[in-house]
């Protein structure tokens, strides 16, 4: 039999003003299962909750109902109070007669009647509760950051920093990622290598820190504090603990007809290479591609020369399983393909190139060795012109409908950069708006007009095209409302950028959501900015969205002290408000893991016993409390109502109900 | 014997149901279904058979036994039992008719259920005779004749003339407060129809049916018979046939919480075919749709007769050849067990 | 006709949304009638959101039109210049009446070296 | 025998010989011609009674849930709309592909004995279809009708002749699409007002016997529980107690099967009181082909459907219930 | 609406809200500590995200004697468990859409997006729905007789 004590509070007079409390408790006493009914001018005192305690105690009570404000003000508090006196938070019940009754009501006899009902209702669900205990779950303390740029490194860094051992899975050869292909960083021009190569020493010095690059995700298992993720080691043909980064392979590597990657296939490079100076780790790499060994059998010649006898043709793909406790995702991004846009030209001319390609032609370790000459015939070129939102903001099949962020700023910095190299270039760009919010920004967008006499054109080229070994670059120049043409020798597209594509592989193995531009979705766009839906992955740098190398950083900063704070936990308490699966109702159907944002649904096959010793295995659904985050959209999904949410069950519900509309 | 024409009858019926309440085959969104008359209403007296046989009248698909009320710790029962006024129930055909006999011998056998006793004898029935009997009937099989009803009062029509003759006492009363619309006579016509609708009968294809096999053996070698699975395999588990046939008897008690002081016991109908049949609190004794299947035709062919001198509770109506969505029914289990008697 | 009517019955001859339009004057910097157009591709679209159409009724840019459908095509936000000319060029002749090339009078003037197009774009152009 | 029975037969003939498959699941003859059972075949001997007719209406894709579970591979025949509901038992995991073989078979409509008896025809001995005409033969003679005259409802406004699935086919004549718009009926009723559609409704529902037969044949309920059976799900009911009740089962068993109704049709072929349930479902069908942008349950053993789905723009309630809103 | 009220004292209907936990639920306890009012008649039921209501939550509500239903969530896009608030809507479209082919007055339902920050429009989205509800009176095409007759006793 239940007993249940009901408190109706006055909150001073804030409740009582309006509320009868009297009548309101008196009335109460005569529910059936109510044993004890009382009212007190303020429940969440010390004084209050005693009394509380003191009923429970006295009167046995299985149930509680307070009458007084908002939930989500005093639960817990009372939720506390009755654990204190042994029993179970979750049988304790709030009815707000405060937010929703005696301040929304100035009728003294409507308000009271309210109240009575709210708090029947609040009864009628308090007799259907179960007590329920919080789950735990252990911490495995390591966390995996998937991607190695500069959001990876960050994060890895910091988490290593706070003590925690972390595995950087990185699928390219070396870690650096993006910015690493970056000559000058805006706003401060400062040589991006000289920046990222130190912070990529720190993460290969660090015992905490363990690179596995030219390395993939496979598989993900398990859940917030307990993932078990199969690692692919894809084949290097180079044994890492061996190498010592001396480049003889190098030198000595007869095909050299692959295309360099990371200069962004402006010039070539051996089969076997390592991918820059400062790559992290120092070791080459065989493209199986290129490699005629690998591919004819004839050759071995790097095997031969190799000093500590590092190459192995043998070498296949290895699978690693490891444990962790929290991932951070950071793929980063790609330039869009942009073949489709015939107006630039891009595929025609070599002399129409992408932003990240001049980055490449301006670095001092790049193809030109930091000359900048044009790829076609290795000139100077005299008049450069730059064409910004090439892809970005463009609803039509081609591009992306949204601003990539970064382009008007390093736009601004190309223009500067080459302005000050060659004074004697004529440098102009198309824009369509130039947005520079940030500290320094706008200043270093100034910079580039006013000191270095930038041409600016508000307007958009429509056409480029190659008239007697000149780029004709006709577009609006809409302040002058003029059509121009500009003649030139260089065209620099500011190119769109979209998440690295592998993202989306990711995404599902992690249940991450992704939105339709294949950005991964951040648990609240403003509140949980660098959380993923799913508990314990945490999103860092482009793969979230576009932006640049401070808030990127700033990210993955963020993301380290999220892992962090998790990682320091030896264990988990779970919200025991999750929903659960009667196995015996469920007959798989699936529906409900497809509505679940945390993939906490799996299916397990499940021997049931028919009677007359027959037996029968039946797909059923699994609720992992540990990642159920209880919304409940499982449970209206499920057709056969087998699925069900603790604390709100639906038959607590319905009772509520069914006591609202009684009169 | 009395007549009356047809374009009369709507004053029949309303001269009926001025002074008791008319239950008679009426329809209702396309379809015909006993029902409470009022002027107006749309008959459907031709319909050879309605989708509902009239049993409802007696045994309602839902019924309110007893409610209770509960006042803080007290409960208090309340017999919600009222007199039942005097009625009619009007249209009656002869397999349905029949079918009251097998619902008495359960119903009003001791302990009497009062719910039905109340209704069964606050009613006169007028049956009516079939003129035009078609394939799923096989009413002969089971020894009636439906053409010559008995009832309080049996009437015959044809498409001039309805034809009335009382039966008993209380027919007798009814025929008095609506003799003022009939003339005498017709006896040669209905005695013509009868004659036609008897040749019908001979020639349908179920007259032959023979159960002799379930007269003359050991309940368990049929209940054994191994073709069941078979048998059973297509049905669906739905209630159709039991909810159809007229002599389907089991109810489920169940109850209903109208407020929070106040519950509603009531019967409905239940179904052989449920999976939650007979279900206690042990569990079910029959767990397979097999076992419920053999359930339903073992009672209508083996165990009632067993309980009542032989009488089967099948009266041949054939709404369950009808209404199977699968094409399931008697006829087919008859004839597949009966056709291998020797074995 | 109201000019508000005008405005509506514009826009959706031109099935075009100009304010869908973020005015990066791509449709310009493609027009190759650009010179000859007395008011500029990008800003029909303008004229057009701004419901300043008495410029655009009164503009010569509707006859030098080519037709030619770049900017529709260039368009990165999905907005149509020339759908809004060709309905600008429509009120216009639909207010003066008329045709102005009878069927008739082509095949006198048809010769062999006269695109089939160019019939089909005058037709267009200078027809109700 | 019609030259598609004999196909089917031969079929299921080799079938069981070459042991390739352990059963067959399709119809064998009843009492009269009219009157066929869907039935499971293990031997060649019973196939003897294996029947292919104008009244084969019953979608068989339902009873491999049964029959899997006793194992062994089975070749089922499904006519062009009971194959979506193969891949929609497929898709939620009622029935494992691999086991079974899916012999896709020619419809050309199938018949109402019901609507053939009304029409004054009774003792029905066989049917033969002749384009758009159907000759009835019975004992008393033969008679002519136009096809859609008595045709079952599902198949008036058949929605495809498409097979959704085939492990292979038996067609033997072409099978022509029906122009009907199976819309049709839902758009008359939404042309009425409340109070007519509530009448409608009313007279309709207050027929309901709930003998369940529309939820028992319907391929997308397959719970191990169903609500209505459950006492705990606070939603038991077992009669139309109260016209309420009958609302409250039709009105979730629709919204159950809302994405997953494949439009078979079934629930209204085998409702005794000729309910029209499929006018309930294909409300929903339409109002999800207008929301959320054409969906043909079953089209496919994979994927999500509408109620499972979502996208940023969908309608909001109020605008999608006042019909203001269409998928663009 | 205090005339509406008062004109049709014999009948006060009851008016059910369900409100998800973190957004709606906040927004009436918003509502509540700025003093603005809206109708006694309507009582709200806490749910943790608007995804959990079940149209059979729905229906049991009208059996007991609801003479309005409304549901109330996190706008689309702010639901604090991501995707909860795009099934309900596209569950209560079809559901409220279907009721009214089944001859429900649309307006005794309705779904409405109110926000933690939003206790104005909580309040005012009350007292239109009671209004609404006041002008159709009582739910008499999808109630229980049974329960009727004992309310009414």
């Amino acid at each position: 039999m239940q007993r249940i004590g009901v408190f109706i509070c006055w909150c001073g007079s804030n409740i009582a003003a309006t509320v009868d409390v009297e009548r309101v408790s008196e009335a109460i006493k005569s529910e059936p299962g109510v044993v004890f009914s009382a009212n007190y001018q303020y429940m969440c005192s010390e004084n209050g909750q005693q009394l509380l305690r003191n009923a429970i105690k006295e009167y046995h009570l299985t149930g509680v109902v307070v009458g007084s404000c908002s939930p989500r003000m005093h639960e817990a508090t009372f939720r506390k109070a009755a654990e204190a006196e042994g029993l179970n938070p979750y049988m304790v019940e709030i009815a707000n007669i405060r937010e929703h009754c005696s301040w929304i009501h100035k009728d003294r006899e409507e308000a009271t009647e309210k109240a009575i009902i709210l708090v029947r209702t609040a009864i009628a669900k308090v007799k259907l509760n179960a007590p329920l205990t919080a789950g735990e779950s252990p911490v495995t303390k390591r966390a995996l950051v998937i991607g190695g740029g500069i959001a990876g490194i960050q994060a890895a860094l910091d988490i290593a920093e706070a003590g925690f051992e972390v595995d950087i899975v990185e699928k390219n050869p070396t870690i650096g990622g993006r910015m690493a292909q970056l000559d000058k960083t805006f706003p401060t021009l400062d040589c991006a290598a000289c920046i990222l190569t130190p912070k990529m020493v720190d993460c290969a010095q660090s015992d905490k820190i363990d690179i596995l690059t030219y390395s993939e995700v496979e598989d993900v298992k398990g859940f917030v504090g307990n993932f078990k993720v199969k690692i692919r080691r894809k084949a290097r043909f180079v044994d890492e603990t061996k190498c010592t980064g001396c480049k003889i392979c190098m030198d000595n590597c007869p095909s050299k007809k692959g295309l360099n990657e990371f200069n962004m296939n402006l010039n070539n490079r051996p089969a076997i290479y390592i991918p820059f100076a400062q790559a992290i780790p120092n070791v080459a790499v065989i493209d199986p591609e290129q490699c005629l060994k690998l591919k004819s059998g004839k050759c071995g010649l790097c095997q031969k020369k190799c000093g500590v006898g590092a190459i192995d043709y043998t070498m296949t793909d290895k699978i690693i399983e490891r444990e962790y406790g929290a991932i951070v995702v950071a793929t980063g991004f790609r330039p869009i393909n942009i073949d489709k846009f015939n107006e630039y030209g891009y595929s025609e001319n070599k002399d129409v190139i992408t932003s990240l390609e001049l980055e490449r032609l301006m670095n001092a370790a790049g193809p030109t060795n930091g000359v900048l000459l044009r790829p076609s015939d290795n000139t100077h070129p005299k008049v450069i012109t730059f064409i910004q939102c090439v892809g970005s903001r463009d609803l039509t099949d081609c591009g992306k409908p949204y601003c990539s962020k970064i382009c008007c700023m390093y736009t601004a910095k190309h223009a500067m950069l080459i302005r000050e190299k060659y004074p004697d270039t004529e440098v102009h760009v198309f824009y369509i708006d130039v947005r520079c919010p940030g500290k320094n920004y706008d200043e270093f967008y100034r910079r580039a007009c006013e000191q270095y006499g930038v041409d600016y054109i508000k307007g958009m080229v429509g056409k480029v095209y190659n008239q007697n070994g000149k780029l004709m670059v006709q577009g609006s120049n809409l302040i002058e409302n003029e059509q121009v043409t500009i003649p030139s020798d260089l065209v620099v597209l500011a190119t769109a950028i979209e998440p690295e594509p592998s993202v989306r592989k990711i995404a599902t193995l992690l249940t991450a959501s992704i939105d339709t531009n294949n950005f991964l979705t951040e648990a609240h766009p403003k509140l949980k900015p660098v959380e993923s839906p799913t508990a314990g992955v945490y999103l860092a740098g482009v793969c979230q969205g576009p932006k640049d190398i401070p808030e990127t950083v700033s990210q993955a900063s963020a993301c380290a002290a999220k892992v962090i704070g998790l990682l320091v936990k030896d264990s988990l308490k779970t919200n025991p408000c999750v929903a659960q699966s009667d196995e015996s109702m469920c007959n798989g159907c699936s529906q409900c893991a497809n509505v679940c944002a945390y993939g906490a649904i799996t299916y397990i096959d499940k021997e049931f016993r028919l009677g007359g010793g027959k037996t029968e295995t039946r797909r059923v659904a699994y609720v992992n409390p540990a990642v159920c985050q209880g919304c409940g959209a499982c449970t209206v999904t499920c057709p056969s109502g087998a699925m069900d949410l603790k604390g709100f069950a639906s038959k607590q519900i319905m009772s509520e109900v069914e006591e609202i509309c009684r009169k | 014997m009395l007549k009356i024409k047809v374009q009369d009858l709507n004053k029949l019926f309303d001269a009926i149901s001025e002074k008791e309440p008319l239950y008679m085959p009426l329809e209702k969104a396309g379809e015909a279904n006993y029902g409470l008359y009022k002027t107006g209403e749309k008959t459907a007296l031709d319909v050879l058979k309605t989708v509902k046989s009239a049993k409802d009248l007696f045994f309602p698909q839902s019924e309110t036994i007893v409610k209770f009320k509960t006042e803080g710790k007290n409960i208090t029962v309340e017999d919600i039992r009222e007199e039942v006024k005097p009625f009619v129930l009007f249209g009656v055909k002869a397999c349905d008719f029949k079918a009251f006999e097998v619902l008495d011998k359960v119903f009003l056998a001791d302990p009497v259920d009062t719910y039905y006793q109340a209704k069964r004898n606050a009613c006169t029935v007028v049956t009516f005779a079939c003129r035009r009997p078609e394939e799923s009937c096989f009413c002969k099989v089971f020894g009636i004749d439906a053409a010559n009803p008995v009832g309080d009062v049996t009437i015959w029509k044809d498409d001039e003339n309805l034809y009335w003759r009382e039966n008993t006492e209380k027919g007798s009363k009814l025929t008095e407060s609506v003799r003022y619309l009939f003339a005498e006579g017709g006896e040669k016509d209905v005695q013509n129809q009868q004659e036609e609708t008897r040749k019908i009968i001979e020639k349908l294809p179920f007259s032959s049916l023979d159960l002799s096999y379930f007269e003359n053996t050991e309940m368990m070698d049929i209940f054994n018979r191994p073709e069941w699975q078979k048998l059973s395999e297509a049905c669906l588990a739905c209630g159709t046939c039991t909810f159809v046939c007229p002599t389907c008897q089991c109810f489920d008690i169940r109850e209903f919480k109208a407020s929070n002081d106040q519950i509603i016991r009531y019967r409905c109908w239940d179904s052989c075919m449920y999976s939650d049949f007979t279900q206690m609190s042990h569990g079910n004794n029959r767990t397979t749709q097999m076992q419920r299947y053999r359930q339903r035709f073992m009672h209508k062919l083996v165990y009632y007769p067993e309980n009542n001198g032989g009488l089967f509770s099948c009266v041949g109506c054939g709404r369950c050849v009808n209404k199977c969505p699968q094409k399931l029914n008697i006829v087919k289990v008859v004839k597949t067990l009966g056709g291998k008697k020797d074995d | 006709m109201t000019k508000q009517n005008q405005i509506e019955n514009i826009t959706r001859l031109s099935g075009t949304d100009p304010k869908k339009c973020m005015k990066c004057g791509k449709c310009s910097g493609r027009c190759p009638a650009y010179k000859d157009m007395d008011i500029k591709p990008h800003q029909f679209v303008m004229y057009l959101e701004k419901g300043k159409i008495e410029k655009l009724l009164a503009s010569k840019a509707i006859w030098n039109c080519l037709s030619c459908m770049e900017c529709v095509e260039r368009c990165p936000r999905g907005v149509a210049p020339a759908g809004v000319v060709e309905a600008v060029r429509d009120t216009v002749k639909r207010a003066i009446g008329g045709n102005g090339i009878k069927a008739e009078d082509i095949p006198p003037i048809v010769d062999e070296f006269i695109p089939q197009q160019l019939l089909v774009s005058a037709y267009r152009k200078y027809n109700k | 025998m019609n030259k598609v029975e004999e196909l089917i037969v031969k079929r299921a003939r080799e079938l069981l010989s070459s042991k390739e498959v352990d059963k067959v699941i399709g119809w064998k003859k009843g009492e009269f011609y009219f009157d066929p059972s869907p039935a499971v075949f293990t031997s060649e001997e019973e196939l003897k009674d294996f029947v292919y007719n104008g009244f084969c209406g019953a979608n068989l894709s339902k009873y491999l849930v049964q029959e899997l579970k006793k194992g062994g591979k089975i070749a089922v025949f499904l006519k062009p709309c009971d194959t979506y509901s193969f891949n929609e038992l497929v898709k939620e995991h009622r029935v494992d592909k691999n086991a079974v073989k899916v012999i896709a078979i020619e419809c050309q409509g199938k018949l109402d004995i019901e609507k053939i008896k009304e029409k004054g025809v009774s003792a029905v001995t066989e049917t033969e279809e002749n384009g758009e005409e159907v000759i009835v033969s019975s004992l008393y003679g033969s008679a002519k009708f136009r096809k859609e005259e008595v045709l079952l409802e599902k198949c008036l406004t058949c929605k495809s002749k498409k097979f959704a699935v085939a492990d292979e086919t038996i067609v033997v004549n072409e099978m022509k699409e029906t122009a009907n718009d199976r819309f049709s009926g839902v758009e008359e009723l939404e042309r009425m007002s409340e109070e007519e559609r509530f009448a409608f409704w009313k007279g309709e529902l207050s027929k309901c016997i709930r003998c369940n037969a529309c939820r028992n044949v319907c391929p997308a309920c397959t719970c191990v529980k169903c609500v209505f059976d459950n006492n705990a799900s606070g939603m038991a009911t077992k009669a139309p107690a109260d016209t309420f009740e009958e609302q409250m089962f039709h009105i979730i068993r629709a919204y159950h099967v809302a994405g997953r109704c494949t439009d078979c049709g079934e629930c209204s072929r085998v409702c005794p009181q000729h309910i029209p349930l499929h006018l309930l479902n294909r409300k929903f069908i339409k109002d999800i082909n207008r929301l959320y942008g054409d969906f043909q349950a079953g089209e496919a053993d994979e994927g999500k459907n509408p109620l499972i789905e979502y996208t940023e723009k969908d309608a909001d309630p109020t605008a999608a219930v006042n019909g203001e809103v269409r998928h663009a | 609406m205090q005339e509406v009220t008062e004109q049709k004292k014999e009948y006060v209907p009851t008016i059910v809200a369900f409100c998800c936990n973190w957004c709606s639920y906040a927004g009436a306890d918003l509502a509540g500590s700025s003093r603005l009012t809206y109708p006694a008649n309507v009582k709200i039921i806490r749910v943790p995200c608007s995804c959990r209501v079940n149209p059979m939550f729905v229906l049991k509500a009208f059996q007991r004697g609801a003479d309005g239903v409304i549901l109330c969530g996190c706008h689309p896009g702010d639901c604090h468990y991501v995707t909860g608030n795009y099934y309900t809507r596209r569950r209560m479209s079809l559901l409220f859409s279907f009721l009214n082919y089944m001859g429900i007055e649309k307006e005794r339902t309705r779904v409405e997006w109110v926000s933690a920050a939003e206790g104005a429009k909580f309040s005012a989205v009350m007292n239109d729905f009671a209004k609404k509800i006041n002008e159709l009176g009582e739910n008499k095409r999808l109630q229980d007789l049974r329960v009727k007759e004992e309310r009414d006793e």
